[in-house]
């Protein structure tokens, strides 16, 4: 097992469970948090790809890893504006609650008065 | 909140000095970089006299030398002395607050004595209320108040705060 | 030589992911935040001995700047703690 | 063995399409307050002059533009490249923001009294911004690129759904970034693996290379996903209504009328320009299936809508749906694809233009009444014809009614079905366009009745012309002569192979 | 001379691992928060300590020496810093 | 033998126990605080990658400035939590989400197993394109990232602004134009204040030589902007200096100068090396030392304002 192919699977399995806590977890805290899981799993995937690929002297290929610092900066900054976004709902509502039918205000559109509350 | 003090060219020339002296600690040596690294040290110099303005500390360089050999070797033995009684049979605590009496007026002096007292065997300075450090102790019945008023004795002596 | 440097950094590594069941443990969140710390400290070990063991360049920088940060979030924690405490004495 | 990418005559347009609005969002920040709404606005005729000069390069030419940024050709360097697809888009692009910009003055003017304010700064520099994400999509030739064009997009497009502040629209904004965030991720995992397996992100480079192996064909399925949730095609559609419905009137027109459409592009683009060596029968019919259930369970959502805006925005999850039909009807090298790709980007046209033009007249409906509930709807026609004449002619678009750029477009569709023997496909277009008269009809029918109805305002008749303009636009596109699907041809890939 | 230095490393990081070691089981074993800080300020950042002695001979320069030194002195101040702060919440019976 | 499998094994096992732990908790805080342990491992992932650079980037932004933001946002919303909770998803739900986890992982754990051998690489490419459009710069990834792949670098700073002026919009609008609300408590600690006072002028000092030795050597300008962030961030944790006004014009300025800058120069390539973001050989070193010192500015002040979060209070000067 060689850290590329450890990376990999560690990869993979990041992904995986990112992906469930993404689906399943009500609070959007809690999705963020597994959106970033699916991203450094991602980002692990660049990194292999970027070990497999050294080269000519390079221990690893350049292109990938470049890729990988932009897409942090990128992560980072959606997670700031996750957060900035959470942080007002729950300030001016005081419940960070995703569903919509929480927030439907028409009764026409919301069959039983409330969804997740 | 902190009034503009006249400025203090030899605090300044001195902590000019001991900046680029990490620049090149942590750059290394190349002639090219030198003056980036000097341009990187005055701005560190310029964001240290403005959050943390020269104050009167005179420093002795014997009594400083004493000191932080000192304060290696209590972190040595503060480190055994948490390793001894994580790793006996049954943890061997009697844990408590001291209060002990501090005379260092309230400033980065006091704070940076607070620092070094941390790392003390035994003891862990949690704040100042009312003139006394509430230091909290693994074992109480250990002179703590003592070796805490002969620490601040050598600490004043090194930085000239008598 | 060189492996004895990493076999030190495998066994600090292990012995951090220990200290992590105060994460699983907590009770309080003080000390899972505690858990963090010894993390941040027992990884810029781990990130050394890897680094002369191995000689991939540049990790001296990495472990100045995990240094540098490694009191960030506990500074953050305890920001917030005060807050609450202001509100709660009011 | 590869030829060299190399810069066309005409390339330079293409990075000034990106860079003159991205310079207007930095230009906007810097000077602030009132400077952000002249930059803007006096951008546009700029950046429509721009994309109708890089439209007629590509007709002279007859071949895509490309330019190599900084003279440094694909692999390590990025190319960008425009041919008639992305000539037309930009073109709409440059109409439609032109078009929501100076409809948006009105609203989002800098009060008096006030250097700068929230709302206003916000949405002139997001509005550029989109602008600029949109441009770079049409154009980009390199996947990871995109990847960051997409992130613009994403970044520009959930501020404005949230701009006016109010719980629900947070909520809205806060599902819409999570989507979006997903979905981007979901497509730069593909642009990993695709990497991993070419070695180049490059589009005509990767074209040459792909096999049809397993690790494409999981790309493949992430960054399909990933742009389908970003598209908000059936069942990841569930984001859309809210987050539409309730920003702003301009601001819903620019999102649904062109935002999703930036992510349908890049799935275009990954399946006919990236892919083509994939068996296309397979994933045609699942994304087909899926387009299908979008149009079918759209409309019927947008029929059960007490809201007219939220109506609005149910209607385009159905529309998306007809888009996906491009997938089984102009996927793959037959004789019929040609139809069927004049008919999908037909059809992104007509629904660009219709429903913004849609969204528009929503929002001026919603100012002068105070409302949009569309059951105190009743009279209104008469208090403002202009504006509900725009929103029929919208909705025949919608419906797919003679003559109009969207029936164009579900015609060739159902020629398309018809000339490849999938009548299957035309089964959900006719019976989308059968629930979306019911929803029009919804709108229209307590309008038009008779009725007292007391305005609050009149809206201003230079913004219901606005409105108007654009539903004109959608109705001429039914009459859009041969010459220009000749030109949406210009630069895809098999369109040689299979001429009409 | 290098053996020498190889010995002197390897007492100097076993020490270190051992000392990480004993803040762990500190971490794990001791009965409250406060006296657990104890553990993990004095005896990680001894660790720490140590294991950048042992691998100051293997330094390639005296100023690569400097640097190691310094990164113990960052977390140093970062430990003790954090660890009276945490101290003082946990007196106000903060958490 | 050779140990390295253990500690390689170890970590992996840690980075992904971690990971579950952030999905699996059940309190709020719980999990983010495993997320911010998650994030300070990864750096070391990376320098098993062979990535000192990306180690850098995580570090910097994984364990110091996310962790900063999600504590905070954790610590805010914690309070929250148990008026929230409502709805569990049901068993059938966890189950096909469970499910499709599980295959999304699989394949992609076969997939990236059973990647091309020899993996197909741009190294030798960028290697030999070094002194060329790499500018002689020692390190390949600062050559990609302002050389090669410029268009990526300039638009990803255009996010981080979008990303800023999105952060502010959620804002009141009887706020806009003050300053965020402060980082750190009215009278901060004694500790506190010395610690910033320590870490502040040093970090300044080391987050300049991480973006200067980028252009030979691991670091580069987003890396150094981030640790200068971190620093600014810590003086305004101890209130030893306050957040900007955000319509303060020099704020304004330092935040696009990165992007603008580089756009300035990118168009002036087309007159003096004849292509859009080409730079004229002789001097294309200087010209891209002189584009990332204002790409270091943007970040270390763009990034300290997504944390600190929207105007807050009053606007009135």
């Amino acid at each position: 097992m060689t850290p590329p192919v450890l990376a990999g699977l560690a990869g993979a399995a990041l992904v995986g469970f990112g992906l469930y806590g993404l689906i399943l977890h009500p609070h959007p805290l809690r999705k963020l948090l597994a959106f970033n899981l699916i991203g450094s799993g991602v980002f692990l995937v660049f990194g292999i790809v970027a070990r497999r690929g050294a080269a000519a002297g390079l221990p690893f290929d350049p292109v990938p890893q470049a890729m990988v610092i932009t897409g942090i900066v990128v992560a980072f900054a959606a997670s700031a504006l996750a957060v900035a976004l959470i942080l007002r709902l729950a300030a001016v509502s005081g419940k960070v609650t995703l569903d919509p039918e929480a927030w439907a205000k028409t009764p026409s559109t919301r069959p039983d008065g409330g969804g997740g509350q | 909140m902190i009034p503009p003090a006249p400025f203090d060219t030899k605090a300044a020339a001195a902590r000019l000095a001991f900046f680029f002296a990490l620049w090149l600690t942590i750059a290394g040596w190349t002639a090219k970089d030198v003056p980036v690294g000097l341009a990187a040290a005055a701005g560190a110099v310029w964001i240290s006299l403005k959050f943390l303005p020269p104050g009167d500390a005179r420093f002795r360089p014997v009594q400083l030398i004493a000191l932080a050999a000192r304060f290696l070797s209590a972190s040595l033995i503060a480190g055994f002395d948490v390793a001894r009684r994580a790793l006996a049979k049954r943890p061997d605590l009697d844990p408590g607050f001291v209060s002990c009496p501090i005379g260092l007026p309230s400033g980065a002096a006091r704070d940076a004595f607070l620092l070094l007292q941390s790392l003390q065997p035994g003891t862990l300075p949690t704040g100042v209320e009312g003139g006394s450090a509430l230091v909290h102790a693994l074992d109480v019945s250990q002179p703590v108040a003592a070796a805490f008023a002969a620490e601040e004795g050598h600490f004043r002596k090194a930085f000239g705060h008598e | 030589m060189n492996e004895l440097l990493l076999a030190a950094a495998g066994l600090i590594v292990l012995t951090v992911a220990v200290g992590l069941a105060r994460i699983l443990r907590g009770p309080q969140d003080v000390d899972r935040l505690m858990a963090v710390q010894l993390l941040g400290t027992g990884g810029i070990a781990a990130l050394l001995l890897t680094a002369y063991a191995t000689r991939v360049p540049g990790v001296d920088d990495v472990a100045l700047g995990l240094a540098l940060l490694a009191a960030f979030t506990t500074m953050a924690f305890l920001n917030h703690l005060a807050a609450n405490e202001e509100e709660a004495d009011r | 063995m590869t030829p060299l990418i190399a810069t066309t005559a005409g390339g330079p347009l293409l990075v000034l399409a990106i860079l003159l609005p991205a310079a207007g969002v930095l230009l906007s920040l810097a000077l602030g307050g009132r400077a952000a709404e002249k930059v803007a606005l006096g951008l546009t005729p700029l950046g429509f002059a721009l994309a109708w000069l890089i439209a007629m390069q590509v007709a002279a030419a007859g071949a895509p533009l490309v330019y190599a940024i900084g003279g440094l050709p694909p692999p390590l360097g990025i190319a960008l490249r425009a041919d008639g697809i992305s000539a037309v888009m930009l073109l709409v692009t440059a109409i439609i923001v032109a078009a929501a910009g100076f409809y948006a003055r009105a609203k989002f003017a800098t009060p008096d009294g006030t250097a700068e304010s929230r709302s206003a700064l916000t949405f002139w520099i997001m509005l550029q911004a989109i602008w600029a994400a949109l441009n770079l999509i049409f154009v980009g030739g390199d996947l990871f690129n995109l990847y960051v064009a997409l992130e613009l997009l994403t970044f520009a497009a959930v501020p404005l759904v949230c701009i006016d502040g109010r719980p629900e629209t947070l909520a809205a904004a806060l599902r819409y970034l999570l989507f979006a965030l997903f979905g981007s991720i979901c497509y730069l995992l593909g642009v990993a693996l695709l990497y991993g397996a070419y070695g180049t992100l490059d589009i005509s480079l990767l074209s040459q290379r792909v096999q049809p192996e397993a690790i494409v064909w999981t790309a493949a399925a992430l960054m399909t996903a990933g742009l389908l949730a970003k598209t908000a095609l059936f069942p990841l559609h569930l984001w859309l209504p809210p987050a539409h419905a309730n920003a702003p009137a301009a601001a819903s027109a620019v999102l649904s009328g062109l935002v999703v459409k930036g992510s349908f592009f890049l799935a275009l683009r990954l399946w006919f320009y990236v892919l083509p060596a994939l068996p296309s029968a397979a994933p045609g019919a699942v994304l087909g299936a899926l387009g299908s259930a979008a149009a079918v369970v759209g409309s019927v959502l947008a029929l059960r809508q007490a809201r007219l805006k939220l109506l609005v925005a149910y209607s385009t999850v159905a529309q998306i749906g007809y888009l996906f039909l491009v997938f089984p009807l102009g996927l793959g090298a037959h004789a019929w694809s040609a139809l069927g790709w004049g008919g999908g980007l037909m059809q992104i046209l007509a629904h660009a233009f219709a429903k913004a033009a849609m969204f528009f007249s929503a929002g001026l409906l919603a100012e002068a009444l105070g409302h949009d509930q569309i059951a105190g709807l009743r009279g209104a026609a008469r208090a403002l014809p202009l504006t509900f004449l725009t929103l029929g002619l919208g909705g025949l678009s919608l419906m797919g009614l003679p003559p109009s750029g969207g029936f164009e477009a579900k015609w060739l569709m159902l020629r398309t079905s018809a000339a490849s023997g999938q009548w299957i496909w035309s089964l959900p277009i006719l019976a989308g366009g059968l629930l979306a008269a019911g929803y029009v009809y919804r709108i229209l029918a307590p309008a038009l009745a008779e009725g007292e109805i007391e305005l609050r305002a009149r809206p201003q008749r230079a913004r219901e012309l606005i409105a108007l303009a654009l539903a004109m636009t959608a109705l001429v596109l039914g009459f859009a002569p041969q010459g220009f699907f000749d030109f949406i041809e210009i630069g895809r890939p098999l369109a040689a192979m299979s001429a009409p | 001379m290098s053996a020498l230095f190889d010995l002197f490393s390897f007492a100097a990081i076993g020490a270190g691992v051992f000392f990480f070691f004993a803040g762990t089981v500190g971490l794990i074993r001791f009965p409250d928060s406060l006296t657990r800080l104890h553990a993990l300020s004095k005896a990680d950042n001894l660790g720490l300590g140590l294991i950048v002695l042992g691998l100051l001979p293997r330094a390639d320069s005296a100023l690569a020496a400097f640097k190691l030194v310094l990164i113990w002195a960052l977390v140093l101040a970062s430990g003790a810093s954090t660890a009276q702060l945490i101290g003082r919440a946990l007196r106000r019976g903060q958490k | 033998m050779s140990v390295l499998p253990i500690l390689d094994v170890g970590l992996a096992f840690l980075v992904v126990g971690l990971a579950a732990w952030t999905v699996a908790a059940r309190n709020l805080f719980a999990s983010v605080v495993g997320y911010v342990a998650y994030g300070l491992l990864l750096a070391l992932v990376w320098i098993r990658l062979y990535a000192p650079d990306v180690a850098l980037t995580e570090a910097a932004v994984g364990g110091g400035v996310t962790g900063v933001l999600l504590i905070t946002a954790g610590k805010r919303l914690g309070a929250l939590e148990k008026d929230e909770a409502g709805a569990t998803p049901a068993l059938a739900l966890k189950i096909v989400a469970g499910a499709l986890a599980l295959f999304v992982a699989g394949a992609l754990a076969w997939v990236v197993v059973t990647l091309p051998d020899p993996a197909p690489t741009l190294a030798p490419a960028a290697a030999a394109a070094a002194d060329g459009p790499g500018a002689g710069l020692g390190n390949p990834i600062t050559a990609v990232l302002i050389s090669y792949r410029s268009f990526d670098t300039m638009l990803e700073k255009v996010v981080l602004i979008l990303a800023v002026i999105g952060v502010w919009s959620v804002g009141a609008d009887s706020a806009w134009g003050a300053a965020p609300a402060p980082l750190g408590r009215p009278q901060p600690a004694g500790a506190m204040v010395l610690l910033a006072q320590i870490l502040a002028p040093i970090g300044a000092l080391i987050g300049v030589h991480i973006f200067w030795v980028g252009a030979d050597a691991p670091g580069g300008a987003f890396q150094g902007g981030a640790l200068l962030a971190a620093m600014w961030m810590a003086a305004m944790m101890a209130r030893l200096t306050e957040p900007p006004r955000i319509d303060a014009r020099w704020l304004r300025l330092a935040l696009v100068a990165g992007p603008a800058v580089f756009l300035v120069i990118g168009f002036a390539g087309l007159g003096l090396a004849g292509d859009f973001f080409a730079f004229p050989p002789a001097f294309a070193k200087p010209l891209i030392l002189f584009i990332e010192t204002f790409m270091v500015l943007s970040i270390a002040v763009a990034l300290p304002l997504l944390v600190a979060g929207p105007p807050n209070g009053r606007s009135a000067r």
